[in-house]
């Protein structure tokens, strides 16, 4: 059975007053981890529900890591006419934009090569009598600036550019991947919302129990001269306690989820050579995890118990 | 001080269990309440704990008028009260120690003196030496004299006890209205209901006697063998 | 307060057993109903979390239909040799494999033509005195076979054959959705243990907290000659009906999630003018979503109540 | 019929309830059951219904064997015996029909039936008009005598009082044992836990008397007033 227990709420003195918390604490923690006190079975469901949004943001966050790696930056191929000899010039002048990360200035030979390679028409290629192809400026754009709006605005200036024959982009691309991502944040907040419902409810609901199944402990402290304080206490305090440790449990959850999926996951992405490791859940979400449990513990107890004192009469 | 002025219960169902019940105990008196089953016995201490309100008519207990008391100012007057349940109203899950020294611990008494106080009440009532068991472990007699322990270790300013001998032998029924009576004696205002009449005989204290819900003024013939 | 009904367990006939098994039902569900009777809680917490597994099934099942919009599947160029005329023969053969789904023909003009536009060197490529461009067959797999295995059987299998000149294929773009899909099915995998197990617990919890409100209850029937089974049923039909009454509001949940989601998500993926809408929750799995919630709320009840049913002596 | 044969109970604390307790009570007989508070009258009626279990000693009841009786047949060895206990044990958040008839829906007698039983055993103890009142809602001996109307109402073989008259009037408490007197005329088994000696003088039947967890011969003094 899951326990409350009531000590002193006002004695002389500070430290006699904490003392007193403290022994409640203590004594409210004790309960939950008696054999008969299945309140491990609370812990664990609070465990859970807080396990999942912890999973997401892993998640999301691992998203945002990968796509650090993978081709997310936006690039923009600038044609130049034939007959710029040296495109040194003109690579400076953009280089001091904000939004370009670096440019890679592609000789018509190097072009060439290129092309062959990625056409696989080697041999006909070599028909060629001339090399048709001019300088090639590869624009690759910051990663805050690899947006839809700011590649636009770019690629109507540089067409303007005397020296610039043809733009290319690969905006469709980046439009596709902003669409996943708006979506995926979009999910990530609908989802967020009804988890942390979840937990309110779960631990509203719990209390809510061990309430009802106090009900005749409260009536008879109420009947003795307890205040509503005095008997709010020990439920504070357990909901507080449930809720750090479904918390933990949490944290334990999701760390396990990520190990799990540490090996495959970075064995798939490897095969890119990419640098890409797995983030976990850091020191700092951790704590802000633990913090979100107890204080849900504590606020949904405060709540649940509130509503509840008032219906058991007198 | 306990003053009923014309006070009327009518319980949501419609039952009036009290009807135009007027007295006084002065503070410092004792008296018995007494009636057949389901005259209102209950009903009349119901309400100076405030565990009910009157519907009509005034209770005014310790100068405090009851029918205006403010539900947050309820604990702190119903700690000048110690009562003895009909059905002990023991907590299942604390020890003999723990439900005795509660009313203590609820009103902040400090911890050092505690267990002398508890073990003297529990003494008074014949149950040292039980103190580490839980209410479920006793005997039914045994669990309403650890009501009456813990209805007393306030050393409160009134005592009121709903039938607080209905489950003990002949000889501890005397010994716990003896220690009601030296209760008294220190100053204490004291009601007990009982069907006892052995009791009121033996200690000659004035007698509420209800009938119905009405306040009468001795015993009908048919409660008295 | 939570208000659980006995009633007679066995009577003459079978009617009079359903009779009565139907009013323990309709009592324990009228219970539930009661404005006192905060079990609403309890179903809003069961209902939160059988939400978010359907929620996760919506997601996946919306993420396998934009695949099938966008380019999921595997394509591969065979570039024939020069002195090969007509490829009809080719395709025809290649046409009865089973992981083709089709064959597209790309003649050297067209090819040609189609460079220019790629590439961007409309001048450029009038400088060729001769179009180099061989015969182009663009073979599409079929959504099955685009995994890795078969398209690579096939480029082994293409690259022996006396018409193909050179192979190309898109398989780095394949093997990062492969890599993607597969983390996702495992994150679902994940998840849905999860879910599976919060669910379970919070059934077993709420039952559990139940019981411990109505020990003493039990333990009167006990005592007057209740047998356990008659003691059980009250329990099994409240969970059997908590875990009914989450399912709708599961369902409802989800709805109301991918309604929300429906507008800008379509809004978005609309960009690209696919003929994609976004996928909700079929009648289907609806009535899956519901017999699960129903059976878990039944087991858990069961199991719940079994192990308390002991803890209570006599 | 109930036996005791050398019947020792240890409660799990290590304190001897009841110590080498032998006797027998026939098939259709009736007897009271007295003692000091603590004496171990709840214990021995305990032993009856196998709330609790002997440590030593056999329990025979209706020819069956109590210590080797297995749990799952508890309820229909349970059903036979109509329990009056000292906490009433009612259901809170039943009404005072539901309770009544809880033993009749148990043992899963003809629901057509029940009302008027129900109605029947209300009326002998007085609460005929109750029915649709909650347990809370009585008073101390109404609740008591809804336990009474519960444990007669499935005429039991045997019949099991444990200080059914501790909250009610002398009148009221008169009547309540000429009905289990009328019970046992018509052959039920009668046990009859009480602290009221004068019953015992009225109605002449033989007495159990514990002292201490032993069964003694006759009251000792301190038990007659
Ligand atoms: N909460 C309630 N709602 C409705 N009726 C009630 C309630 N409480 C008590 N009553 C009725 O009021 C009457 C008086 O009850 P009360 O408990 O005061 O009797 P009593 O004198 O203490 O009897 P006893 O000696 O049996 O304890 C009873 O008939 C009872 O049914
Ligand atoms: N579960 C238990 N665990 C430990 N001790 C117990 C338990 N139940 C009863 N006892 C002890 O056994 C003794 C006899 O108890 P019992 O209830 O049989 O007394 P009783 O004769 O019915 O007394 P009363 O007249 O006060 O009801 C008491 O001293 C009690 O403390
Ligand atoms: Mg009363
Ligand atoms: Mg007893």
């Amino acid at each position: 059975m899951m326990g409350i227990w009531w000590t002193a709420r006002r004695t002389s003195g500070l430290i006699n007053y904490l003392k007193n918390n403290f022994r409640v604490f203590v004594r409210s923690t004790a309960q939950l981890t008696r054999p008969a006190g299945g309140a491990i079975m609370t812990v664990v469901a609070i465990g859970i529900t807080l396990a999942l949004p912890a999973l997401l943001y892993v998640v999301t966050d691992n998203i945002d890591q990968l796509g650090r790696n993978w081709e997310t930056r936006a690039q923009v191929n600038l044609f130049l006419v034939k007959n710029v000899e040296n495109p040194a010039a003109l690579q400076a002048r953009l280089q001091s934009l904000k939004e370009i990360d670096r440019i890679d200035a592609v000789s018509p030979d190097q072009g060439l090569s290129d092309f062959k390679k990625y056409s696989g028409f080697a041999r006909a290629s070599d028909l060629l009598d001339a090399n048709p192809l001019p300088w090639t400026l590869v624009v690759h754009f910051t990663r805050e600036h690899s947006n839809i709006e700011a590649v636009q605005r770019f690629i109507d200036r540089a067409a303007q550019l005397p020296e610039v024959d043809n733009v290319r982009s690969d905006v469709l691309w980046l439009k596709r991947l902003t669409a996943v991502v708006e979506i995926g944040h979009r999910l990530v907040w609908v989802l967020a919302i009804l988890l942390g419902l979840a937990v309110v409810v779960i631990i509203s609901n719990t209390v809510r129990l061990a309430i009802l199944s106090r009900t005749h402990e409260i009536e008879v402290i109420k009947l003795i001269g307890g205040t509503d304080r005095f008997i709010r206490r020990p439920f504070l305090y357990q909901g507080f306690v449930q809720g750090a440790l479904g918390a933990v449990t949490a944290v334990l959850l999701t760390t396990i989820c990520i190990e799990a999926l540490r090996e495959p996951i970075t064995g798939l992405v490897g095969e890119y050579g990419s640098g890409y490791r797995l983030v976990g859940l850091s020191w700092t979400n951790a704590g802000v995890l633990f913090a979100l449990g107890s204080g849900l513990g504590w606020v949904a107890s405060r709540w649940s118990v509130g509503r509840h004192l008032k219906d058991i009469e007198p | 001080m306990i003053a009923f002025n014309d006070v009327t219960k009518r319980y949501p169902g419609g039952h009036e269990a009290l009807k135009h019940v007027s007295f006084k105990l002065p503070a410092g008196e004792m008296a018995f309440l007494t009636g057949h089953s389901g005259a209102g016995k209950s009903t009349l201490l119901k309400l100076i704990v405030v565990i009910e309100r009157a519907t009509q008519g005034q209770v005014v207990v310790n100068e405090q008028n009851l029918t205006r008391l403010p539900r947050r100012k309820l604990p702190r007057f119903r700690r000048q009260i110690g009562v003895v349940f009909q059905d002990h109203k023991l907590l299942p899950e604390q020890t003999v120690f723990e439900n005795v020294a509660l009313p203590l611990v609820v009103s902040g008494y400090s911890p050092k003196d505690t267990p002398r106080r508890v073990r003297a009440a529990l003494d008074k009532v014949g149950l040292l030496g039980k103190e580490a068991m839980f209410p479920l472990m006793l005997s039914g007699g045994e669990q309403q004299r650890v009501g009456i322990a813990r209805a007393v270790v306030t050393r409160p300013s009134i005592l009121l006890a709903d039938e607080p001998t209905g489950n003990v032998d002949a000889a501890m029924s005397d010994d716990i209205m003896d220690l009601f009576r030296l209760f008294n004696q220190v100053g204490t205002t004291v009601l007990v209901a009982t069907h006892e009449l052995r009791h009121i005989e033996r200690l000659g204290k004035p007698v509420l006697c209800l009938d119905d819900g009405y306040l009468v003024d001795r015993p009908a013939d048919q409660w008295i063998d």
